[in-house]
Protein backbone atom coordinates (compact mmCIF):
# COMPACT_ATOMS: atom_id res chain seq x y z
CA UNK A 1 0.00 0.00 0.00
CA UNK A 2 1.48 3.73 -0.42
CA UNK A 3 -1.56 5.89 -0.85
CA UNK A 4 -1.06 9.89 -2.63
CA UNK A 5 -1.81 11.99 0.23
CA UNK A 6 0.15 15.42 0.56
CA UNK A 7 0.19 16.82 3.54
CA UNK A 8 0.84 20.81 4.40
CA UNK A 9 1.05 22.98 7.60
CA UNK A 10 -0.60 26.91 7.34
CA UNK A 11 -0.55 28.57 10.41
CA UNK A 12 -1.99 25.72 13.19
CA UNK A 13 -3.65 23.88 10.47
CA UNK A 14 -2.71 21.10 9.02
CA UNK A 15 -4.28 20.16 5.57
CA UNK A 16 -4.09 16.33 4.35
CA UNK A 17 -4.77 16.56 0.13
CA UNK A 18 -6.24 13.03 -0.56
CA UNK A 19 -4.72 12.91 -4.22
CA UNK A 20 -6.35 9.78 -5.32
CA UNK A 21 -9.67 9.13 -7.52
CA UNK A 22 -11.08 6.73 -4.66
CA UNK A 23 -11.30 6.65 -0.87
CA UNK A 24 -12.11 2.71 -0.13
CA UNK A 25 -11.50 -0.05 1.61
CA UNK A 26 -8.42 -0.53 -0.33
CA UNK A 27 -6.82 2.98 0.99
CA UNK A 28 -8.84 4.16 3.83
CA UNK A 29 -7.04 2.64 6.35
CA UNK A 30 -3.87 4.62 5.44
CA UNK A 31 -5.99 7.92 6.02
CA UNK A 32 -6.85 6.63 9.19
CA UNK A 33 -3.93 6.13 10.79
CA UNK A 34 -2.21 8.50 9.05
CA UNK A 35 -5.24 11.19 11.20
CA UNK A 36 -4.31 9.06 14.53
CA UNK A 37 -0.32 10.14 13.89
CA UNK A 38 -1.07 13.61 13.65
CA UNK A 39 -3.51 13.72 16.22
CA UNK A 40 -1.31 11.35 18.63
CA UNK A 41 1.64 13.57 17.42
CA UNK A 42 -0.47 16.49 19.06
CA UNK A 43 -2.22 18.20 16.35
CA UNK A 44 -5.69 20.02 16.64
CA UNK A 45 -6.89 21.03 13.49
CA UNK A 46 -7.12 18.93 10.45
CA UNK A 47 -8.60 20.07 7.14
CA UNK A 48 -9.06 16.89 5.01
CA UNK A 49 -9.41 18.01 1.46
CA UNK A 50 -11.57 15.72 -0.91
CA UNK A 51 -11.02 17.56 -4.34
CA UNK A 52 -9.37 14.67 -6.11
CA UNK A 53 -11.23 11.85 -4.83
CA UNK A 54 -14.45 10.98 -7.56
CA UNK A 55 -15.48 8.16 -5.64
CA UNK A 56 -16.08 6.73 -1.78
CA UNK A 57 -16.90 3.42 -0.31
CA UNK A 58 -18.47 2.95 3.62
CA UNK A 59 -14.85 2.24 4.31
CA UNK A 60 -13.78 5.81 3.28
CA UNK A 61 -16.57 7.23 5.10
CA UNK A 62 -15.45 4.98 8.19
CA UNK A 63 -12.57 6.59 7.89
CA UNK A 64 -13.35 9.95 8.04
CA UNK A 65 -15.73 9.37 11.07
CA UNK A 66 -13.28 7.50 13.15
CA UNK A 67 -11.01 10.81 12.16
CA UNK A 68 -13.81 12.82 13.68
CA UNK A 69 -13.65 11.04 17.17
CA UNK A 70 -10.09 11.14 17.33
CA UNK A 71 -10.36 15.18 16.67
CA UNK A 72 -12.95 15.03 19.74
CA UNK A 73 -11.26 13.43 22.15
CA UNK A 74 -8.02 15.07 21.57
CA UNK A 75 -10.05 18.62 21.91
CA UNK A 76 -9.28 19.10 18.30
CA UNK A 77 -10.70 19.65 14.82
CA UNK A 78 -11.30 17.64 11.84
CA UNK A 79 -13.33 19.22 8.67
CA UNK A 80 -13.77 18.59 5.23
CA UNK A 81 -13.25 20.43 2.03
CA UNK A 82 -13.76 20.43 -1.41
CA UNK A 83 -16.45 17.44 -2.36
CA UNK A 84 -17.49 16.05 -5.40
CA UNK A 85 -21.31 16.10 -6.02
CA UNK A 86 -21.26 12.32 -6.21
CA UNK A 87 -18.80 11.99 -2.65
CA UNK A 88 -21.40 14.93 -1.34
CA UNK A 89 -24.07 12.44 -1.53
CA UNK A 90 -23.02 9.67 0.26
CA UNK A 91 -22.60 12.26 3.52
CA UNK A 92 -26.19 12.75 2.90
CA UNK A 93 -27.30 9.59 2.25
CA UNK A 94 -25.43 8.72 5.59
CA UNK A 95 -26.63 11.58 7.66
CA UNK A 96 -22.76 12.94 7.57
CA UNK A 97 -23.32 15.82 6.18
CA UNK A 98 -24.86 16.51 10.00
CA UNK A 99 -21.59 15.45 11.39
CA UNK A 100 -18.85 17.24 9.49
CA UNK A 101 -18.50 20.45 8.95
CA UNK A 102 -18.03 20.55 4.88
CA UNK A 103 -16.41 23.87 3.05
CA UNK A 104 -17.02 24.57 -0.54
CA UNK A 105 -12.50 24.71 -0.68
CA UNK A 106 -9.32 24.36 1.27
CA UNK A 107 -8.98 27.98 1.63
CA UNK A 108 -12.37 28.68 2.69
CA UNK A 109 -12.25 25.73 5.61
CA UNK A 110 -8.77 27.85 7.00
CA UNK A 111 -10.51 30.64 7.40
CA UNK A 112 -13.39 28.84 9.89
CA UNK A 113 -11.07 26.82 12.19
CA UNK B 1 -30.32 -15.89 -20.22
CA UNK B 2 -32.16 -14.22 -22.64
CA UNK B 3 -30.89 -13.36 -26.48
CA UNK B 4 -30.76 -9.25 -25.87
CA UNK B 5 -29.24 -9.62 -22.26
CA UNK B 6 -25.52 -8.85 -21.62
CA UNK B 7 -23.87 -10.63 -19.06
CA UNK B 8 -20.20 -10.20 -17.37
CA UNK B 9 -18.85 -13.08 -15.44
CA UNK B 10 -15.64 -11.71 -12.93
CA UNK B 11 -13.04 -13.83 -11.24
CA UNK B 12 -10.45 -11.94 -9.32
CA UNK B 13 -8.36 -12.62 -6.79
CA UNK B 14 -9.54 -12.08 -3.10
CA UNK B 15 -7.82 -8.53 -2.74
CA UNK B 16 -8.66 -5.14 -2.27
CA UNK B 17 -7.14 -3.55 -4.93
CA UNK B 18 -9.16 -5.05 -7.71
CA UNK B 19 -12.22 -3.04 -6.03
CA UNK B 20 -11.30 -0.48 -8.41
CA UNK B 21 -11.36 -2.74 -11.48
CA UNK B 22 -14.42 -3.97 -10.59
CA UNK B 23 -15.92 -0.59 -9.90
CA UNK B 24 -14.85 0.73 -13.00
CA UNK B 25 -16.15 -2.78 -15.25
CA UNK B 26 -19.56 -1.77 -13.68
CA UNK B 27 -19.83 1.86 -14.27
CA UNK B 28 -18.74 0.72 -18.33
CA UNK B 29 -22.15 -1.32 -18.44
CA UNK B 30 -24.08 1.11 -16.37
CA UNK B 31 -23.05 3.76 -18.88
CA UNK B 32 -24.07 1.03 -21.95
CA UNK B 33 -27.63 1.16 -20.51
CA UNK B 34 -28.99 3.54 -22.83
CA UNK B 35 -32.97 2.39 -22.44
CA UNK B 36 -32.13 3.88 -18.28
CA UNK B 37 -34.58 6.56 -18.05
CA UNK B 38 -32.25 8.20 -15.20
CA UNK B 39 -29.14 10.10 -15.13
CA UNK B 40 -26.71 7.43 -16.26
CA UNK B 41 -23.63 9.06 -14.50
CA UNK B 42 -25.59 8.95 -11.28
CA UNK B 43 -26.29 5.30 -11.96
CA UNK B 44 -23.09 4.70 -12.91
CA UNK B 45 -21.85 5.73 -8.96
CA UNK B 46 -23.77 3.42 -7.51
CA UNK B 47 -23.46 0.27 -9.55
CA UNK B 48 -19.39 1.33 -9.03
CA UNK B 49 -20.54 1.67 -5.17
CA UNK B 50 -22.41 -1.45 -4.96
CA UNK B 51 -20.13 -3.52 -6.62
CA UNK B 52 -17.83 -2.30 -4.25
CA UNK B 53 -19.09 -2.92 -0.75
CA UNK B 54 -20.32 -6.11 -1.54
CA UNK B 55 -16.99 -7.30 -2.89
CA UNK B 56 -15.26 -5.81 0.22
CA UNK B 57 -17.96 -7.97 2.52
CA UNK B 58 -16.84 -11.14 0.17
CA UNK B 59 -13.29 -10.76 0.97
CA UNK B 60 -13.52 -9.69 5.10
CA UNK B 61 -15.98 -11.76 6.56
CA UNK B 62 -16.34 -14.70 4.07
CA UNK B 63 -12.64 -14.90 2.37
CA UNK B 64 -10.45 -13.51 4.75
CA UNK B 65 -8.93 -16.61 6.10
CA UNK B 66 -7.81 -17.67 2.63
CA UNK B 67 -6.08 -14.97 0.31
CA UNK B 68 -6.05 -17.80 -2.58
CA UNK B 69 -9.68 -17.60 -2.97
CA UNK B 70 -11.21 -15.76 -5.70
CA UNK B 71 -14.03 -13.35 -5.32
CA UNK B 72 -16.56 -14.33 -7.78
CA UNK B 73 -18.90 -11.90 -9.44
CA UNK B 74 -21.63 -11.64 -12.45
CA UNK B 75 -23.06 -8.76 -13.98
CA UNK B 76 -26.66 -9.06 -15.67
CA UNK B 77 -28.95 -6.91 -18.04
CA UNK B 78 -31.87 -7.54 -18.97
CA UNK B 79 -34.45 -5.43 -20.91
CA UNK B 80 -35.71 -4.41 -17.58
CA UNK B 81 -33.27 -4.64 -14.79
CA UNK B 82 -29.50 -5.02 -14.04
CA UNK B 83 -28.90 -7.82 -11.65
CA UNK B 84 -25.54 -7.92 -9.72
CA UNK B 85 -24.82 -11.16 -7.53
CA UNK B 86 -21.77 -11.44 -5.84
CA UNK B 87 -20.70 -15.07 -4.22
CA UNK B 88 -18.66 -16.02 -1.65
CA UNK B 89 -17.77 -19.54 0.04
CA UNK B 90 -18.00 -18.17 3.90
CA UNK B 91 -20.55 -19.08 6.92
CA UNK B 92 -22.77 -16.35 5.32
CA UNK B 93 -24.92 -14.21 7.52
CA UNK B 94 -28.86 -13.18 7.94
CA UNK B 95 -28.81 -9.69 6.17
CA UNK B 96 -32.26 -9.31 7.76
CA UNK B 97 -31.38 -9.08 10.68
CA UNK B 98 -28.36 -6.30 9.82
CA UNK B 99 -30.18 -2.91 11.37
CA UNK B 100 -29.80 0.60 9.48
CA UNK B 101 -27.49 2.16 10.72
CA UNK B 102 -28.13 4.65 14.10
CA UNK B 103 -27.86 7.95 12.72
CA UNK B 104 -27.67 9.32 16.49
CA UNK B 105 -24.25 7.62 17.28
CA UNK B 106 -21.19 7.84 15.62
CA UNK B 107 -19.65 4.63 13.83
CA UNK B 108 -16.36 4.00 11.84
CA UNK B 109 -18.68 1.04 9.84
CA UNK B 110 -21.82 -0.31 9.46
CA UNK B 111 -23.14 1.60 6.38
CA UNK B 112 -22.13 -1.17 3.87
CA UNK B 113 -25.29 -3.04 3.18
CA UNK B 114 -27.16 0.27 4.12
CA UNK B 115 -26.01 2.06 1.13
CA UNK B 116 -26.66 -0.89 -1.42
CA UNK B 117 -30.01 -1.63 0.56
CA UNK B 118 -30.58 2.59 -0.04
CA UNK B 119 -29.44 2.33 -3.95
CA UNK B 120 -30.95 -1.07 -5.22
CA UNK B 121 -34.38 -2.15 -5.90
CA UNK B 122 -34.48 -5.36 -4.27
CA UNK B 123 -31.48 -7.11 -2.21
CA UNK B 124 -30.87 -10.59 -0.77
CA UNK B 125 -28.34 -13.16 0.85
CA UNK B 126 -28.83 -16.98 0.48
CA UNK B 127 -26.91 -19.87 0.54
CA UNK B 128 -26.08 -21.11 -2.70
CA UNK B 129 -24.13 -24.67 -3.70
CA UNK B 130 -20.39 -24.17 -2.58
CA UNK B 131 -21.35 -20.70 -0.50
CA UNK B 132 -23.72 -17.80 -0.73
CA UNK B 133 -24.77 -15.29 -2.79
CA UNK B 134 -25.75 -11.65 -2.25
CA UNK B 135 -27.86 -11.14 -5.15
CA UNK B 136 -29.17 -7.05 -5.77
CA UNK B 137 -31.27 -5.78 -8.63
CA UNK B 138 -31.77 -2.53 -10.26
CA UNK B 139 -35.11 -1.55 -12.55
CA UNK B 140 -34.06 -0.25 -15.47
CA UNK B 141 -37.81 1.70 -16.31
CA UNK C 1 -7.52 -21.43 -13.71
CA UNK C 2 -4.66 -20.21 -11.69
CA UNK C 3 -5.36 -18.98 -8.03
CA UNK C 4 -3.92 -15.48 -9.06
CA UNK C 5 -5.68 -15.14 -12.34
CA UNK C 6 -8.62 -12.50 -13.20
CA UNK C 7 -11.11 -14.22 -15.44
CA UNK C 8 -13.84 -11.84 -17.29
CA UNK C 9 -16.31 -13.49 -19.25
CA UNK C 10 -18.68 -11.71 -20.97
CA UNK C 11 -21.72 -12.27 -23.43
CA UNK C 12 -22.70 -9.21 -25.41
CA UNK C 13 -25.59 -9.28 -28.32
CA UNK C 14 -24.28 -9.76 -31.59
CA UNK C 15 -24.46 -5.69 -32.26
CA UNK C 16 -21.28 -3.51 -33.19
CA UNK C 17 -23.10 -0.88 -30.88
CA UNK C 18 -21.28 -3.06 -27.93
CA UNK C 19 -18.00 -2.89 -29.34
CA UNK C 20 -17.28 0.32 -27.31
CA UNK C 21 -18.23 -1.52 -24.08
CA UNK C 22 -15.97 -4.65 -24.59
CA UNK C 23 -13.03 -2.55 -25.75
CA UNK C 24 -13.47 -0.14 -22.59
CA UNK C 25 -13.10 -3.21 -20.44
CA UNK C 26 -10.43 -4.72 -22.29
CA UNK C 27 -8.43 -1.24 -21.61
CA UNK C 28 -9.35 -1.11 -18.14
CA UNK C 29 -8.03 -4.79 -16.90
CA UNK C 30 -5.17 -3.99 -19.04
CA UNK C 31 -4.28 -0.59 -16.91
CA UNK C 32 -4.73 -3.05 -14.00
CA UNK C 33 -2.34 -4.92 -15.11
CA UNK C 34 0.69 -3.47 -13.11
CA UNK C 35 3.46 -6.23 -13.73
CA UNK C 36 3.48 -5.44 -17.00
CA UNK C 37 6.67 -3.53 -17.74
CA UNK C 38 5.60 -2.06 -20.99
CA UNK C 39 3.21 0.88 -21.56
CA UNK C 40 0.58 0.43 -19.93
CA UNK C 41 -2.04 3.25 -22.34
CA UNK C 42 -0.60 1.29 -25.65
CA UNK C 43 -1.40 -2.16 -23.85
CA UNK C 44 -4.67 -0.70 -23.56
CA UNK C 45 -5.22 0.32 -26.71
CA UNK C 46 -3.84 -2.93 -28.07
CA UNK C 47 -6.32 -4.59 -26.40
CA UNK C 48 -8.79 -2.71 -26.70
CA UNK C 49 -8.18 -3.05 -30.94
CA UNK C 50 -8.09 -6.76 -30.87
CA UNK C 51 -11.09 -7.07 -28.64
CA UNK C 52 -12.82 -4.86 -31.63
CA UNK C 53 -11.39 -6.20 -34.65
CA UNK C 54 -11.97 -9.91 -33.37
CA UNK C 55 -15.56 -9.32 -32.14
CA UNK C 56 -16.72 -7.52 -35.78
CA UNK C 57 -15.28 -10.72 -37.41
CA UNK C 58 -17.31 -12.81 -35.08
CA UNK C 59 -20.28 -10.27 -35.97
CA UNK C 60 -19.62 -10.30 -40.00
CA UNK C 61 -18.55 -13.52 -40.88
CA UNK C 62 -20.57 -15.71 -37.92
CA UNK C 63 -22.91 -14.23 -36.87
CA UNK C 64 -24.43 -12.35 -39.45
CA UNK C 65 -27.53 -14.43 -40.53
CA UNK C 66 -28.99 -14.77 -36.85
CA UNK C 67 -29.14 -10.92 -34.94
CA UNK C 68 -30.06 -13.26 -31.84
CA UNK C 69 -26.35 -15.24 -31.39
CA UNK C 70 -24.58 -13.73 -28.69
CA UNK C 71 -20.71 -13.04 -28.89
CA UNK C 72 -19.15 -14.75 -25.94
CA UNK C 73 -15.01 -13.22 -25.04
CA UNK C 74 -13.35 -14.16 -22.27
CA UNK C 75 -10.20 -12.45 -21.22
CA UNK C 76 -7.69 -14.01 -19.10
CA UNK C 77 -4.86 -12.95 -16.98
CA UNK C 78 -2.39 -15.10 -15.58
CA UNK C 79 1.16 -14.29 -14.08
CA UNK C 80 3.05 -14.04 -17.29
CA UNK C 81 -0.07 -13.20 -20.26
CA UNK C 82 -2.64 -11.92 -20.70
CA UNK C 83 -5.38 -14.14 -23.51
CA UNK C 84 -8.34 -13.14 -25.32
CA UNK C 85 -10.56 -15.82 -26.40
CA UNK C 86 -13.52 -15.00 -29.11
CA UNK C 87 -16.06 -17.18 -29.69
CA UNK C 88 -18.06 -17.65 -32.77
CA UNK C 89 -20.53 -20.45 -34.46
CA UNK C 90 -20.10 -19.92 -38.21
CA UNK C 91 -18.74 -22.14 -40.71
CA UNK C 92 -14.72 -21.04 -39.74
CA UNK C 93 -11.87 -20.41 -41.44
CA UNK C 94 -8.31 -20.96 -42.43
CA UNK C 95 -6.81 -17.81 -40.73
CA UNK C 96 -3.42 -19.39 -41.94
CA UNK C 97 -4.81 -18.48 -45.31
CA UNK C 98 -5.19 -14.93 -45.02
CA UNK C 99 -2.28 -12.91 -46.22
CA UNK C 100 -0.89 -9.79 -45.00
CA UNK C 101 -2.46 -6.83 -46.59
CA UNK C 102 -0.68 -5.75 -50.17
CA UNK C 103 0.73 -2.31 -48.90
CA UNK C 104 0.84 -1.31 -52.75
CA UNK C 105 -2.67 -1.72 -53.26
CA UNK C 106 -5.41 0.37 -51.68
CA UNK C 107 -7.61 -1.87 -50.48
CA UNK C 108 -10.68 -0.57 -48.01
CA UNK C 109 -10.30 -4.23 -45.94
CA UNK C 110 -8.16 -6.84 -44.84
CA UNK C 111 -6.46 -4.74 -42.05
CA UNK C 112 -8.04 -6.51 -38.89
CA UNK C 113 -6.35 -9.89 -38.54
CA UNK C 114 -3.13 -8.03 -39.89
CA UNK C 115 -3.28 -5.98 -36.85
CA UNK C 116 -4.01 -8.79 -34.40
CA UNK C 117 -1.31 -10.32 -35.51
CA UNK C 118 0.84 -7.29 -35.70
CA UNK C 119 -0.08 -6.53 -32.19
CA UNK C 120 -0.51 -9.66 -29.97
CA UNK C 121 2.75 -12.78 -29.44
CA UNK C 122 0.46 -15.96 -30.31
CA UNK C 123 -2.73 -16.05 -32.49
CA UNK C 124 -4.58 -19.24 -33.79
CA UNK C 125 -8.30 -20.11 -34.73
CA UNK C 126 -9.61 -22.96 -34.25
CA UNK C 127 -12.50 -25.47 -33.87
CA UNK C 128 -14.27 -26.27 -30.55
CA UNK C 129 -17.87 -27.74 -29.70
CA UNK C 130 -20.19 -26.01 -31.12
CA UNK C 131 -18.02 -23.57 -33.22
CA UNK C 132 -14.91 -21.33 -33.16
CA UNK C 133 -12.16 -19.37 -31.66
CA UNK C 134 -10.01 -17.09 -31.64
CA UNK C 135 -7.16 -17.28 -29.35
CA UNK C 136 -5.10 -14.83 -28.86
CA UNK C 137 -2.34 -14.06 -26.30
CA UNK C 138 0.08 -11.17 -25.10
CA UNK C 139 3.28 -11.76 -23.35
CA UNK C 140 3.37 -9.64 -20.02
CA UNK C 141 7.16 -9.74 -19.08
CA UNK D 1 -27.05 4.99 -36.34
CA UNK D 2 -26.21 8.92 -35.65
CA UNK D 3 -22.64 10.06 -35.92
CA UNK D 4 -22.04 13.07 -34.57
CA UNK D 5 -20.08 14.57 -37.80
CA UNK D 6 -19.56 18.35 -37.73
CA UNK D 7 -19.40 19.85 -41.12
CA UNK D 8 -17.69 22.99 -42.47
CA UNK D 9 -17.14 24.83 -45.79
CA UNK D 10 -14.20 27.03 -45.84
CA UNK D 11 -13.28 28.40 -49.26
CA UNK D 12 -13.27 25.46 -51.64
CA UNK D 13 -12.66 22.99 -48.56
CA UNK D 14 -15.05 20.82 -46.96
CA UNK D 15 -14.15 19.70 -43.38
CA UNK D 16 -15.50 17.06 -41.42
CA UNK D 17 -14.84 16.95 -38.27
CA UNK D 18 -15.20 13.45 -36.48
CA UNK D 19 -16.60 14.23 -32.64
CA UNK D 20 -16.69 10.98 -32.16
CA UNK D 21 -14.25 8.77 -29.32
CA UNK D 22 -14.29 5.89 -31.60
CA UNK D 23 -13.89 5.61 -35.48
CA UNK D 24 -14.66 1.95 -35.77
CA UNK D 25 -16.88 -0.60 -37.40
CA UNK D 26 -20.00 0.53 -35.63
CA UNK D 27 -20.13 4.26 -37.22
CA UNK D 28 -17.34 4.39 -39.83
CA UNK D 29 -20.17 3.38 -42.72
CA UNK D 30 -21.29 6.91 -42.15
CA UNK D 31 -18.27 8.74 -42.35
CA UNK D 32 -17.90 6.61 -45.78
CA UNK D 33 -21.40 7.58 -47.04
CA UNK D 34 -20.88 11.24 -46.24
CA UNK D 35 -17.67 11.59 -47.78
CA UNK D 36 -19.27 9.70 -51.11
CA UNK D 37 -22.07 11.88 -50.86
CA UNK D 38 -19.54 15.14 -51.37
CA UNK D 39 -17.86 13.74 -53.93
CA UNK D 40 -20.62 12.56 -55.74
CA UNK D 41 -22.19 16.27 -55.40
CA UNK D 42 -18.85 18.25 -56.53
CA UNK D 43 -16.80 18.30 -53.76
CA UNK D 44 -13.07 18.46 -54.87
CA UNK D 45 -11.59 19.02 -51.31
CA UNK D 46 -12.12 17.77 -48.59
CA UNK D 47 -10.49 17.91 -45.14
CA UNK D 48 -10.99 14.86 -42.39
CA UNK D 49 -10.07 16.20 -38.66
CA UNK D 50 -9.86 13.24 -36.27
CA UNK D 51 -8.80 15.17 -33.25
CA UNK D 52 -11.68 14.04 -31.31
CA UNK D 53 -10.62 10.28 -32.37
CA UNK D 54 -9.22 8.50 -29.58
CA UNK D 55 -9.61 5.41 -31.06
CA UNK D 56 -9.57 3.56 -35.05
CA UNK D 57 -9.93 0.42 -36.13
CA UNK D 58 -8.93 -1.11 -39.59
CA UNK D 59 -12.74 -0.11 -40.27
CA UNK D 60 -12.49 3.12 -39.57
CA UNK D 61 -8.99 3.15 -41.50
CA UNK D 62 -10.98 1.54 -44.76
CA UNK D 63 -13.40 3.85 -44.44
CA UNK D 64 -10.88 6.60 -45.13
CA UNK D 65 -9.32 4.70 -47.45
CA UNK D 66 -12.72 4.42 -49.38
CA UNK D 67 -12.74 8.34 -49.15
CA UNK D 68 -9.66 8.74 -50.63
CA UNK D 69 -10.32 6.21 -53.74
CA UNK D 70 -13.24 8.50 -54.25
CA UNK D 71 -11.28 11.51 -54.02
CA UNK D 72 -9.00 10.00 -56.68
CA UNK D 73 -12.03 9.02 -58.97
CA UNK D 74 -13.35 12.67 -58.73
CA UNK D 75 -10.26 14.43 -59.33
CA UNK D 76 -10.50 15.09 -56.00
CA UNK D 77 -8.42 15.69 -52.48
CA UNK D 78 -8.63 14.06 -49.16
CA UNK D 79 -6.44 15.34 -46.48
CA UNK D 80 -6.24 14.11 -42.58
CA UNK D 81 -5.45 16.27 -39.87
CA UNK D 82 -4.87 16.29 -35.83
CA UNK D 83 -4.69 12.73 -35.39
CA UNK D 84 -3.75 11.41 -31.91
CA UNK D 85 -0.23 9.47 -30.97
CA UNK D 86 -2.28 6.27 -30.46
CA UNK D 87 -4.08 6.53 -33.86
CA UNK D 88 -1.39 7.52 -36.03
CA UNK D 89 0.56 4.18 -35.26
CA UNK D 90 -2.51 2.78 -36.79
CA UNK D 91 -1.73 4.83 -39.41
CA UNK D 92 1.91 3.83 -39.58
CA UNK D 93 1.49 0.06 -38.52
CA UNK D 94 -0.74 -0.50 -41.82
CA UNK D 95 1.50 2.02 -43.58
CA UNK D 96 -1.32 4.30 -44.80
CA UNK D 97 0.74 7.22 -43.38
CA UNK D 98 2.58 6.91 -46.73
CA UNK D 99 -0.80 7.35 -48.54
CA UNK D 100 -2.38 10.03 -46.63
CA UNK D 101 -0.88 13.80 -46.07
CA UNK D 102 -1.47 13.90 -42.12
CA UNK D 103 -1.01 17.85 -40.66
CA UNK D 104 -0.99 18.66 -37.38
CA UNK D 105 -3.87 20.94 -37.33
CA UNK D 106 -6.89 21.55 -39.00
CA UNK D 107 -5.48 24.98 -40.21
CA UNK D 108 -2.15 23.85 -41.66
CA UNK D 109 -4.02 21.53 -43.63
CA UNK D 110 -5.89 24.35 -45.53
CA UNK D 111 -3.07 26.31 -45.83
CA UNK D 112 -1.90 23.15 -48.00
CA UNK D 113 -4.44 21.73 -50.09
N1 LIG E 1 -20.61 -11.77 2.82
C1 LIG E 1 -20.79 -11.72 4.16
N2 LIG E 1 -20.57 -12.83 4.93
C2 LIG E 1 -20.74 -12.80 6.25
N3 LIG E 1 -21.14 -11.72 6.94
C3 LIG E 1 -21.37 -10.58 6.25
C4 LIG E 1 -21.21 -10.52 4.83
N4 LIG E 1 -21.54 -9.27 4.43
C5 LIG E 1 -21.88 -8.59 5.53
N5 LIG E 1 -21.79 -9.37 6.64
C6 LIG E 1 -22.12 -8.98 8.02
O1 LIG E 1 -22.96 -7.83 7.97
C7 LIG E 1 -22.43 -6.79 8.80
C8 LIG E 1 -22.77 -5.44 8.21
O2 LIG E 1 -22.06 -5.23 7.01
P1 LIG E 1 -21.85 -3.77 6.44
O3 LIG E 1 -23.16 -3.07 6.50
O4 LIG E 1 -21.20 -3.88 5.12
O5 LIG E 1 -20.92 -3.02 7.48
P2 LIG E 1 -19.43 -3.31 7.96
O6 LIG E 1 -18.82 -4.28 7.02
O7 LIG E 1 -18.79 -1.96 7.93
O8 LIG E 1 -19.57 -3.86 9.34
C9 LIG E 1 -20.94 -7.07 8.88
O9 LIG E 1 -20.39 -6.54 10.03
C10 LIG E 1 -20.90 -8.58 8.85
O10 LIG E 1 -21.06 -9.11 10.14
N1 LIG F 1 -14.62 -15.31 -37.38
C1 LIG F 1 -14.49 -15.48 -38.73
N2 LIG F 1 -15.23 -16.40 -39.37
C2 LIG F 1 -15.10 -16.58 -40.70
N3 LIG F 1 -14.25 -15.88 -41.47
C3 LIG F 1 -13.48 -14.96 -40.89
C4 LIG F 1 -13.56 -14.69 -39.50
N4 LIG F 1 -12.66 -13.71 -39.19
C5 LIG F 1 -12.07 -13.38 -40.34
N5 LIG F 1 -12.54 -14.11 -41.38
C6 LIG F 1 -12.10 -14.06 -42.79
O1 LIG F 1 -10.83 -13.47 -42.84
C7 LIG F 1 -10.80 -12.37 -43.75
C8 LIG F 1 -9.83 -11.31 -43.27
O2 LIG F 1 -10.34 -10.68 -42.12
P1 LIG F 1 -9.79 -9.25 -41.70
O3 LIG F 1 -8.32 -9.26 -41.79
O4 LIG F 1 -10.40 -8.91 -40.39
O5 LIG F 1 -10.30 -8.25 -42.82
P2 LIG F 1 -11.75 -7.83 -43.30
O6 LIG F 1 -12.74 -8.30 -42.29
O7 LIG F 1 -11.66 -6.34 -43.41
O8 LIG F 1 -11.93 -8.50 -44.63
C9 LIG F 1 -12.23 -11.92 -43.83
O9 LIG F 1 -12.50 -11.28 -45.06
C10 LIG F 1 -13.00 -13.21 -43.66
O10 LIG F 1 -13.13 -13.87 -44.90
Amino acid sequence: MSMDLKTEKKNDIIIIYVKEERLDAHNSGELKSEMQKLFEGGAKNILVDLKDVRFIDSSGLGALVSGFKNAISHQGNLKLSSLQPQVKSMFELTRLHRVFEIFASASEAQDNF
Amino acid sequence: MEKKDIEVDIKVPNQTRYLSLIGRIGEDIAKELDKYTGDRETLAYHINLVLTEAMVNAIKYANAKDPEKLVHIVINISDDALVIKVFDKGQGFDINTIPSPDFNRLEDRGRGIFLIRSLMDSVCYKKVRNGNVLEMSKKLH
